[in-house]
């Protein structure tokens, strides 16, 4: 056992070793409680990462955390280990989306994007995957459940956190994620008719979803 | 990756697709009224704000009459958003009047917010696309095939979900249920034979009409058959009665009471025991 | 995808990323047979192997077999943090979501919804986690503990208080109860709970459980 304060290129082996031993992504907090005090933690992810840039085997950030993984243009390589994906269906994916963009919304709101009610079967088919979670509930009459995605999901598609959603910026500029659709505009519904708990959202409500305003005060 | 969602939707690259094809949709493919939609608004080839909502309806309610046309059986959805369309585009065409009706939102902003919507609705579309593009674990990208057994990792999180314990208490609370299951006690029913020994029994006192509930002997235990039993098990053997001339039922119109009556004394059935 | 015949710099990546994605040691012919023809397999162990030297993580041969494994001198790092992974068992899931809808409850009250006697390692390990408390005794001959929900347990769901728990309309809408819903099928809601009756718990209560006084401490 080293006794003496591990230099940087040590500190970086131990990181490197604890990345390469875990089974899951780790946090920058949880490779630190097993590091001396004071050890730099972000200085040798960073370098770890620029070194393993363009290997097989890249560092990569998922739902803040780290993890070694293959390098993506090398997927056709991994037959063996490659598992058959389970296949959602183009409601269930859209229902995904629009909760990773949205989060936290609410049935209704999902609901209202797709124009559709949602079938029975594919919330709960995103939730027992671990994609999606219940995250609350809206402070509006009837208080529903609001929905967002779970770290699975971010693990799934490698992307390291919210902010990181491919065009989410740009959707939020061009005011695509605003869920209140102008007052008045309602087109019938009849399929939501019996829903008396689905509540429409008002707009300028106290907690309209602020995209980047929830998923801040989550961590 | 980013340009897909330029606020300003460009469909310049969308396939050529001609107004008629756009007839021959694949209901299958499409989720709801919005969906088809979306589909003939890309066939406009213009921004979706700066979209013809005048011309999208005449484009839907086409395929409407198509669908129907060919058979194909279209959710009340469908309907009803034709029905919406067809108001929409009517007021849109109607000359502006000073003022509409007080409450109603003027046809320009409804047209605006469906195009809004439709908008929407593209952005989580390429969001799916562009999400699905990603390489996916264990798909794409894999993590280590075989871990270090020593190393037991994300110590700081705890691997419970609101949906589990959700599932956990309502699991519980079924397996309670069918523990506690109790059928109750077993239903006795008052036998037609006691029935019509009981009738026979009081029928001697039957000189007047009489309603149904007073003839039918009264539940007194908190077990054996329950008093409805009673009832229509009287009522059964009093048909049989009837039949035999022994007695009159009337009853003055539907669900009406019902009264029973002894015919004239000396009827035979009084000497049968 | 390379269409062109890989280089050698190619090959040491490809066999980089088979190697660390594979369940178990692959043999050079294993590798060999995942790529393309004539590729230099020997040559590219050999590389990685001088890359990883002194690194965190090496490549190593056991039994004509080649794997990655961490330093051998960094196993400490390995061994040093060996916690018990916090997954709830589901005795303790159970537990805990019974006492999170039915709460105050005693331990009399968990055990005849769970029809199981609890073992005392299950609640002991609720408290120490800090999802669930000690919240008074009931007034009922014994005196028995009631337990509610803590702070941790919020926080852990990202609930902001009890009146956010799922209720029955969350539980329908995420598929868990479907239409046979057992007669009289209610789900108390916690935040209108009351301790009643129930009298507050003393700290340094004498005869509290042998566990109320670590908990005591720890609030």
């Amino acid at each position: 056992m080293i006794q003496f304060a591990p230099d940087h290129g040590e500190i970086e082996r131990r990181v490197e070793a604890l990345l390469f031993a875990a089974a899951g992504p780790l946090s920058a907090a949880e490779i630190a409680r097993r590091l001396p005090e004071g050890a730099d933690v972000g200085g040798a992810i960073s370098a770890l990462r620029e070194r393993y840039q363009g290997r097989g085997v890249e560092l990569e950030c998922v739902a803040d955390r780290w993890r070694f993984r293959t390098a993506p243009d090398l997927s056709f390589l991994m037959t063996e280990e490659r598992e058959e994906p389970r296949r959602l269906s183009k409601a269930a994916l859209e229902t995904l989306a629009i909760i990773a963009y949205h989060q936290p919304c609410t049935r209704a709101e999902i609901e209202s994007v797709r124009g559709v009610s949602l079938s029975k079967g594919t919330l709960d088919l995103l939730l027992e995957m671990g994609f999606v979670r219940l995250r609350g509930r809206r402070r509006t009459p009837g208080r529903p459940v609001t929905y967002g995605t779970a770290d699975r999901f971010l693990e799934h598609f490698g992307l390291s956190n919210l902010y990181d959603l491919p065009g989410v910026q740009e959707m939020k500029a061009a005011g695509l994620l605003d869920l209140s659709i102008p007052v008045g505009f309602e087109v019938p519904d009849p399929s939501r008719a019996t829903d008396g708990d689905d509540e429409p959202l008002l707009p300028g409500e106290e907690d309209a979803p602020e995209f980047a305003r929830d998923f801040v005060a989550e961590d | 990756m980013t340009d897909a969602f330029q606020p300003n939707l460009d469909f310049t690259a969308a396939e050529q697709v001609d107004a008629r094809e756009a007839f021959v949709v694949d209901l299958e493919g499409y989720e709801g009224p919005l969906h088809v939609l979306l589909a003939l608004a890309r066939t406009q080839k213009v921004d979706l704000l700066k979209l013809s909502i005048t011309r999208l309806a005449e484009q839907y309610l086409a395929f409407v009459h198509e669908a129907r046309r060919r058979n194909f059986s279209l959710a009340a959805d469908y309907l009803v958003m034709a029905s919406w369309l067809a108001y929409l585009k009517s007021r849109l065409l109607l000359p502006r009047t000073d003022k509409g009706k007080g409450d109603e939102m003027p046809a320009e902003e409804m047209a605006a917010a469906l195009a809004f919507r439709l908008q929407k609705l593209e952005a989580m579309r390429k969001a799916v696309e562009a999400i699905t593009a990603r390489p996916q674990l264990k798909r794409d990208v894999f993590t280590r095939g075989d871990p270090e057994a020593t190393v037991i990792v994300p110590s700081d999180r705890v691997d419970a979900s609101l949906y589990e314990l959700m599932a956990a208490y309502v699991t519980q609370r079924r397996r309670e249920e069918q523990r506690h299951y109790n059928p109750g006690q077993r239903v006795e029913a008052f036998g037609l034979e006691a029935a019509r020994d009981w009738l026979r029994d009081i029928l001697p006192r039957l000189e007047e009409w009489t309603p149904l509930e007073r003839v039918a002997p009264e539940r007194r235990a908190d077990d054996g058959p329950t008093q409805a039993s009673f009832t229509a098990s009287t009522l059964s053997a009093s048909l049989e009665l009837v039949k035999e001339g022994a007695m009159d039922v009337k009853q003055a119109e539907a669900f009406a009471d019902l009264y029973l009556k002894r015919r004239g004394r000396g009827q035979p059935l009084e000497l049968v025991p």
